[in-house]
């Protein structure tokens, strides 16, 4: 069955505010998934607690609203239960990088497969704009009594020192780019991210789609704005580590990506950082324990016996623990 | 065939570590237990150990008999030593006619250069010393046994495991000296009368393929076990004799609960270290796979995945993801663990996922006492997550309910679709005894509304997860079903899953929800609600009303009581949530004295009761000293409440080392 | 001067955003209880807003009466809306002979077409409309409140806008738009007969300095103001009368408890963002430097340190960690923060620190319904945290409390030496009032055994930070505090702070740290704990039983009932930890009815009542919709249950939308 | 006063296994502490919970012994509050890059002036072993039943992702240039890590001091063990950005911290990888905000007027709030 972008809407009434950066990412998001061939029967969106998490109730596909910061224990633990199923998880900076920074940090580690999408708007939306991990010191936007305290994280670097295995950047506007940035990062054998530039027209007034789109910055000769994202795919850049290449070669590529990823400001790059399919995925690690999990994952085993009670061979489980008198010759 | 009530109190390092950190899976390293286990008697063994790694004092005490026994008591008759330390804190333990292993080189250390020993223990046995105008040495307190008529057993340990090095070959005598523990059991055997084959056959089930390491501790306690019987010229007044048995298992409570998970269909279990939790979930993993039986998948193994988490807050969300699959999935904690848990525990009742939380309780409250004893969470998991919603408290009193609650509290969960915690404690989770053999086929399973993946819903968006229902419980259909798209949040949400605000539909959802603990109340039997015991007499003289772990000792301590003629009825809540208010108000209506009996500071199960039923029970026996109970100090608390029955009485136990 | 009950209700948008997203600091941007505060009325508040930035309906409803009022009723004399939502939500909870302001032009609008409605309501008011014959447009909304003799009042906004965007020469209409509420409240004063000065002299104070934004409201308020005096010919049924009064404020909840924390000396806030308990942070923040009185450090301002922090429990472990230094610290959440902070917590009694958490409760459980109200957290963190340890729980009844209560608060931590949760809720919090001047001077500043940095003690060593005591609690030294060095252990620790596992210290250790509250408890003076309302009439025909925001409305229902000569006692329970057990069973031996008012579904208060008494309330009247009771419904519940005084009546509250 | 390494003693039982890394850097940290100008009064040691958290009983100065992952929230909370402390923050890597990994991100960032060590034994030492987050993937401890399933964190790389301004890794055994490096670490003024290689004899059979020693890499000339930790300080190794540098040189700067962080197994870089002071402090960012901040401090205000009484001026304070009645013309 082809999935249709109609099919993928929900009745619900959606109130992100008007020219919100959302709205792209929903668009964005539904397109890839309709180009991907994805079962809908075996789609899980996973989302935390934000503007951002609403959009799982906007989409037709079960859609799982978690906690703040914990989205992504909740969709590894579906994913482990059930690798069958495409999960995808959704939050915001504030969600992912500020009070769930401890999970992204260990869902590296784990480099299941499935995808991390995070809106990037440099605010906490839903609770009136305060600044969120990925806003510059010193930056005020509108919602600000004061210049940011604190010093910004970048979700690229964060999650290259924590081993994901693919990790991507897109803008909220630039749809093509998105959609196919997200296909990439789903098609990811491994744990993917991308991190999503996202215009907060209400709270943030500086990382505004006017900025991304460099009104400020008209082309003299053109006379048009100068768009401060650009697509790394249009470079030539190739964040790919490949099982042939050398240590050394390794060790260039990813000078190279870090350099890239501390590009920001009149350029931003968007597109695949880096991706990495050399590292075994969670699911081969288990396998390696488990050799039945892929073929009878714990949500594929029969728990009861016809009879009702529990087909576990009981005796052999604790034969280590049993004493059975033994007649001794005494 | 009769056989005297037997302890046996020792220090259990066979491996390099001491009994926490064991390699070799305590109780099995108390061969001791294992020799009699084999030999056919009932065992009891408590483990008491700091929460430190190697350095501090920790020590492992054996009840034995011939009928079954479920507690340990206060003095034991033959107390095995391996350092000074041991002697200089247990000593004064040991019963008159009783007897004490040790080594005689420890003679000359005094007490005051055993850093280990706490400032406050230092002074109070010195103090105790002192009085008797006796040195503040090991001698000193050999000496004071002596005169309280114990017999004392000097065993020079080093010269045996000399001369076992000599005669195996082995030229590191650090490499023989682990056996020592072996020495002492064998010791232990040799004054008790038993038959050194039974320890020589559980030696073969601790090391398993390890021949030479066997072969060491062979030697070793041959060598031990002759020593000791030309050293007990008189026998040792107590003598232990092979008993006929059904086949048993001698297990621990995490091995109890590791088993039932397993048995009652867990398969996805997620965890973060914690004393004493962390034990279960190392057990389930060592056995990953497993068989099953004729009529599970044949051919086919089963196995269940074990997750350990970067906190417990991923252990409990991690843990509900999976539940949302399908799948019976499991998270195991203690307190500090649990306290972070509750926020997931909130999502999970708001969005009704039947996801089980085993709490092993331990002195609180912050860190507290890590590997001590107490039963200091009832009322915090009772309450536990901002808001209202329901859940299930399950608390389990001896190692074979630890085993089929494991089983029946994933029945609870999923038939009402609700978190539910099985909550236990350490001296459970640590105690190891011998128990009839476990059955598989006792607790049937139960999934409740669960949609079948045969019933194919025709197209989507007609599935309404949360759908309104009399009994409250909604049919359920897991992630990944065709055709059963649904929505969590936990956010308020309408019958989809979607976040709705709307204020009747509030009313109701909270109705719904609360509704499926009176459903839980109204089909659980009462049988699984508690347990009632009474003495022979007719009329119970007192009523004694407890929860958890500490069913072994009351009820050995009931069988203490009954033989003075004193009517008892002990009635054991075992679901604290739905409380089972009717019955319990029942019991004791009729009570004439109530006591309760709770290992913690203010009576949690108490005041519980007493919001439920308005009952005030307030004669208290609690303690809250990091020990569990022991049989003795449960018949002296209840003899002492009796003996003078003016209300409000609170005697607080203080047994324990 | 009497003037009559006066309910407005309306949107308050006249920033960008609305209510709860509001730049200008509601509710002065609710200007009608600007004016009418001005006017010397007093006037009650209610604030109920969608957990969302922009899309849903959010309304404000403001009572303003000549006496002083407390609580919001159910229904409204005056309904102001600049939307056809307002309209199509409201328009049926306007009495007959009041008056909607609206405008013409959304008539048309179809009921279906207005996808913010929830479903729900969206069939509720069709079903109505149709029983009627009505169109489920707003005209059939319109005809329906005409039909129920409602005077309709409609107002060309755009029109008004159009003009005085002319008048200052704004080309760009949406610039202008924003004006809609001053208008709406301009409308309002001309129909109530109130003058229009007293709305300038309240937009002086939202706009401060902005003089343009000042001229654009001004000229349009009058244009508005003179279009209404035309429109009604007779004149409205209700009229406003400005009165005396002293010096008063207009605040809301959370910034009662800001002020209160500043003027009670905390110095140090943490907080991470959530509704809401938020606002309080950042108002306190808006304020970190502060004036200082003479006496106080004359020419120095005070400042405090508000700190966003990660999460939720780098909030209570960096508060705690500030505390240790002497600071008053305190940290601000809801219940989901809460939730997280239940390990922090533990740690701060273990240690006994005194650090304060204010807990505004909100709809629960999980993110519930972050933007209403409920009282669903009490038993929770009565007992929140595993393992027993003592701590304050001091609730709020009305904006008063709020303030007066965040200063003690942070006297009982210091002196009882343990943490204390100052716990509110969203009504109070986000409720507005006019309220008496507040002092600084009432509640005098008690640090309890804080060591002074003048007493210098000789060398180190010496000092016992958890010294034995006969009241529990041990002089405090702060870090830094030179010749104090001392230690701080989540494990169970000896009188200097380090790990002790003797059993012997741990029962001392406990015994010491739950002494404390029993010091509290007899300490605490009996006005402190609780409020004991009664009316004139001898004998109490009923007893009012209820803690928290209730505290409003019950007394504004008591005045309906005793004008109808019921008798009603009311005790408000505002200690709820330590617990005036004695004081509450006394007040409620002697109830000939009493009735437990909640919100929330099972009535906790009541259960801990019963734990605490064995005293069983068995008529509730419980409200868990998400929005705050109103006097009325109070009074009908109450006489419904007089009326028919079989015992256990639960009376469930729905009223609000 | 001088302090001497005796007066650092406390009477505390020791209980750390014999042979205990941590035996080496307790060692080392109190012979810092005698060489740098501190006032002991002044000193609090903040510690989480693990082998390693015993430290500060150990140790005779104010020692607060947190909650498993929380020590950084704590020990800021009390630097925060009173800047004229000497805060030192211990941990176990377990403890601060496991469980604790999101305050340790979200600590980055603030760059508060103290110092944060990491006992760094790849282990969960007092849970009995299991592996922490700096055991490399595959490895198999002697506690672990199964090779480790995680990918490691580098704590280098993460720290520099998070905003630390001064990072450095010592080994437990090298004293002398533990404590150089601790006492390097207490003088920079922002946030400094000192991660410190630490054998764990009892569960860690692979990082032991034998390995790290070199014992397995006889030269064949001398004879002798080659260490595999060698000091930057040797190597003409400067990881110091100052203010002048362009942007250029910084960026070529970062490389080379990254080149560096990136070493592991034979050869081991030890000592300072990264100092940067031209990022502001979180003390000077406040006193933007409160110029009065480190004058009179949180913790330095007066209370309470002599009568008992608040000095609060509330009336100026709720200005705002106060409606007070105006006789007006009408
Ligand atoms: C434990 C907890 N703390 C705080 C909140 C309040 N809260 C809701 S959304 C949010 C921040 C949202 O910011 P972000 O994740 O960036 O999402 P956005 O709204 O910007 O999409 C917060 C702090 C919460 N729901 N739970
Ligand atoms: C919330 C919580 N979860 C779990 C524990 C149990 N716990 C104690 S120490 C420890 C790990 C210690 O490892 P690490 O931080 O590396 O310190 P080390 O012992 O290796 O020095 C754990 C998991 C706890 N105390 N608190
Ligand atoms: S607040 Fe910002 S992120 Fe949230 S919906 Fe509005 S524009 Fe979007
Ligand atoms: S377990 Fe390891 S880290 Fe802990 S004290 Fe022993 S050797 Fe040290
Ligand atoms: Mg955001
Ligand atoms: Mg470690």
């Amino acid at each position: 069955m082809v999935l249709r972008l109609s099919d993928l809407k929900t009745d619900v009434h959606n109130d992100w505010c008007p020219g919100c950066g959302d709205f792209g990412i929903e668009a964005g998001l539904k397109i890839a998934l309709t180009e991907l061939p994805i079962d809908i029967n075996k789609l899980v969106l996973f989302s935390g607690i934000g503007c951002s998490g609403k959009i799982v109730h906007f989409t037709n596909a079960s859609g799982i609203h978690t906690l703040h910061g914990r989205v992504l224990p909740f969709a590894q633990g579906a994913k482990l239960a059930n690798p069958d199923l495409e999960v995808i998880a959704i939050g915001g900076d504030g969600d992912g990088l500020g009070i769930g920074v401890g999970h992204f940090v260990h869902a590296g580690r784990r480099n299941i497969d499935m995808t991390y999408i995070i809106h990037d708007n440099g605010v906490y939306g839903l609770t009136k704009g305060q600044a969120s991990p990925t806003l510059h010191l010193g930056m005020q936007t509108k919602s600000l009594p004061m210049p940011n305290i604190n010093t910004n994280v970048d979700p690229i670097m964060l999650a290259l020192a924590s081993g994901f295995t693919f990790i991507a950047r897109t803008y909220a506007y630039n749809t093509k780019h998105l959609k196919e940035t997200v296909k990439k990062a789903v098609e990811h054998k491994g744990f993917a991210l991308v991190d999503i530039l996202q215009p907060c027209p209400t709270y943030n007034d500086i990382n505004t789609k006017e900025w991304y789109g460099g009104e400020d910055r008209i082309d003299a000769a053109t006379k048009k704005p100068t768009p401060r994202p650009y697509e790394l795919e249009g470079t030539g850049y190739d964040g790919r580590i490949t099982p042939m290449m050398s240590e050394d070669d390794v060790e260039k590529k990813m000078s190279q990506i870090i350099e890239k990823s501390r590009e920001w400001g009149d350029k931003i790059p968007i597109g695949v950082f880096y991706q990495n399919e050399t590292i075994p995925t969670y699911e081969d690690r288990i396998k390696a324990r488990i050799p039945s999990y892929l073929e009878v994952p714990p949500s594929g085993q029969q728990l009861a016996k016809p009879d009702g009670t529990s087909p576990v061979n009981l005796a052999s489980l604790s034969k280590q623990l049993l004493f059975e008198r033994l007649v001794l010759a005494q | 065939m009769l056989v005297l009530d037997q302890i046996e109190q020792y220090m259990c390092p066979n491996c390099e570590y001491p009994i926490d950190g064991c390699e070799c899976a305590c109780p099995y390293c108390s061969d001791f237990a294992g020799a009699c286990a084999l030999g056919g008697l009932w065992t009891f063994g408590l483990r008491e150990y700091y929460s430190s790694i190697k350095g501090p004092h920790s020590y492992f005490e054996v009840r034995v008999n011939s009928e079954r026994i479920r507690s340990h008591v206060n003095n034991v008759n033959l107390l095995a030593t391996f350092d000074a330390e041991t002697l200089i804190r247990h000593a004064d333990e040991v019963n008159p006619g009783g007897g004490i292993i040790y080594d005689p080189s420890f003679s000359a250390v005094e007490i005051d250069k055993v850093d280990t020993i706490e400032t406050p223990a230092v002074l109070r046995i010195k103090a105790r010393l002192a009085k008797q105008g006796l040195p503040a040495t090991v001698a000193g307190i050999l000496d004071e046994a002596k005169r309280r008529n114990v017999n004392l057993y000097p065993i020079p340990y080093n010269d045996i495991i000399a001369k076992t090095a000599a005669q195996i070959g082995e030229h590191q005598l650090s490499k023989v000296s682990r056996i020592i523990n072996v020495l002492s059991v064998s010791v232990s055997l040799a004054l008790l009368g038993f038959d050194l084959n039974y320890l020589d056959q559980s030696l073969g089930r601790t090391f398993g393929g390890k021949k030479k390491v066997i072969e060491m501790n062979e030697i070793g306690a041959r060598m031990a076990y002759d020593f000791a019987k030309d050293l007990a010229k008189q026998p040792f007044p107590y003598q232990l004799r092979p008993a006929q048995n059904q086949s048993r298992l001698l297990l621990m409570g995490n091995e109890a609960v590791a088993l039932g998970k397993i048995v009652g269909g867990c398969r996805v279990q997620t965890y973060y270290p914690i004393t004493p939790a962390a034990d279960e979930s190392e057990f389930i993993e060592s056995h990953e796979n497993f068989d099953l039986l004729d009529g599970g998948e044949p051919g086919k193994k089963g196995s269940i995945l074990v997750t350990q988490t970067e906190d417990e807050i991923a252990a409990i969300t991690m843990a509900t993801g999976a539940a949302l699959t399908g799948v019976r999935a499991a998270t195991s904690t203690s307190g500090p663990g649990f306290s972070l848990m509750v926020e997931g525990l909130g999502w999970a009742g708001m969005n009704e996922v039947p996801v089980v939380i085993t709490q092993y309780s331990r002195g609180g409250p912050s860190t507290g006492q890590p590997t001590r004893h107490e039963q200091g969470d009832l009322k915090f998991v009772l309450s536990a997550s901002h808001g209202e919603f329901p859940r299930i408290v399950l608390c389990s009193g001896d190692l074979e309910e630890c085993f089929y609650d494991a089983i029946m509290i994933f029945n609870y969960a999923e038939r009402y679709q609700m978190p539910a915690i099985h909550l236990i404690d350490k001296s459970l989770a640590n105690s190891s005894a011998t128990i009839p053999q476990l059955r598989s086929d006792m607790v049937p399973i139960q999934r409740g509304k669960l949609i079948n993946s045969g019933h194919q819903s025709e197209g989507n968006g007609e599935y309404h997860r949360f759908a309104f229902s009399d009994d409250g419980v909604s049919p359920r259909a897991v992630l990944g079903l065709p055709g059963y798209r649904f929505w969590n949040s936990g956010d308020e949400h309408d019958t989809i899953g979607h976040i709705e605000e709307d204020p009747d539909n509030r009313i109701k959802m909270m109705t719904k929800r609360m509704t499926k603990l009176e459903t839980a109340a109204h089909e659980i039997p009462e049988e699984e609600k508690f347990n009632f015991f009474r003495s022979t007499k007719k009329q119970a003289d007192v009523t004694l009303v407890s929860w958890g772990s500490t069913k072994g000792p009351i009820l050995d301590a009931m069988r203490m009581l009954e033989k003075e003629g004193i009517g008892v009825e002990f009635l054991q809540i075992r679901l604290a949530s739905p409380f089972p208010t009717e019955s319990v108000r029942e019991k004791l209506a009729g009570a004439k004295l109530a006591i309760d009996i709770e290992q913690n500071y203010t009576g949690q199960m108490a005041a519980v009761i007493a919001e439920k039923t308005m009952i005030d029970i307030s004669n208290k026996i609690v303690k809250f000293n990091g020990r569990p109970m022991s049989q003795d100090e449960i018949y002296e608390g209840v003899k002492q409440i009796i003996s003078n029955p003016s209300q409000n009485r609170r005697v607080v136990l203080t047994h324990g080392a």
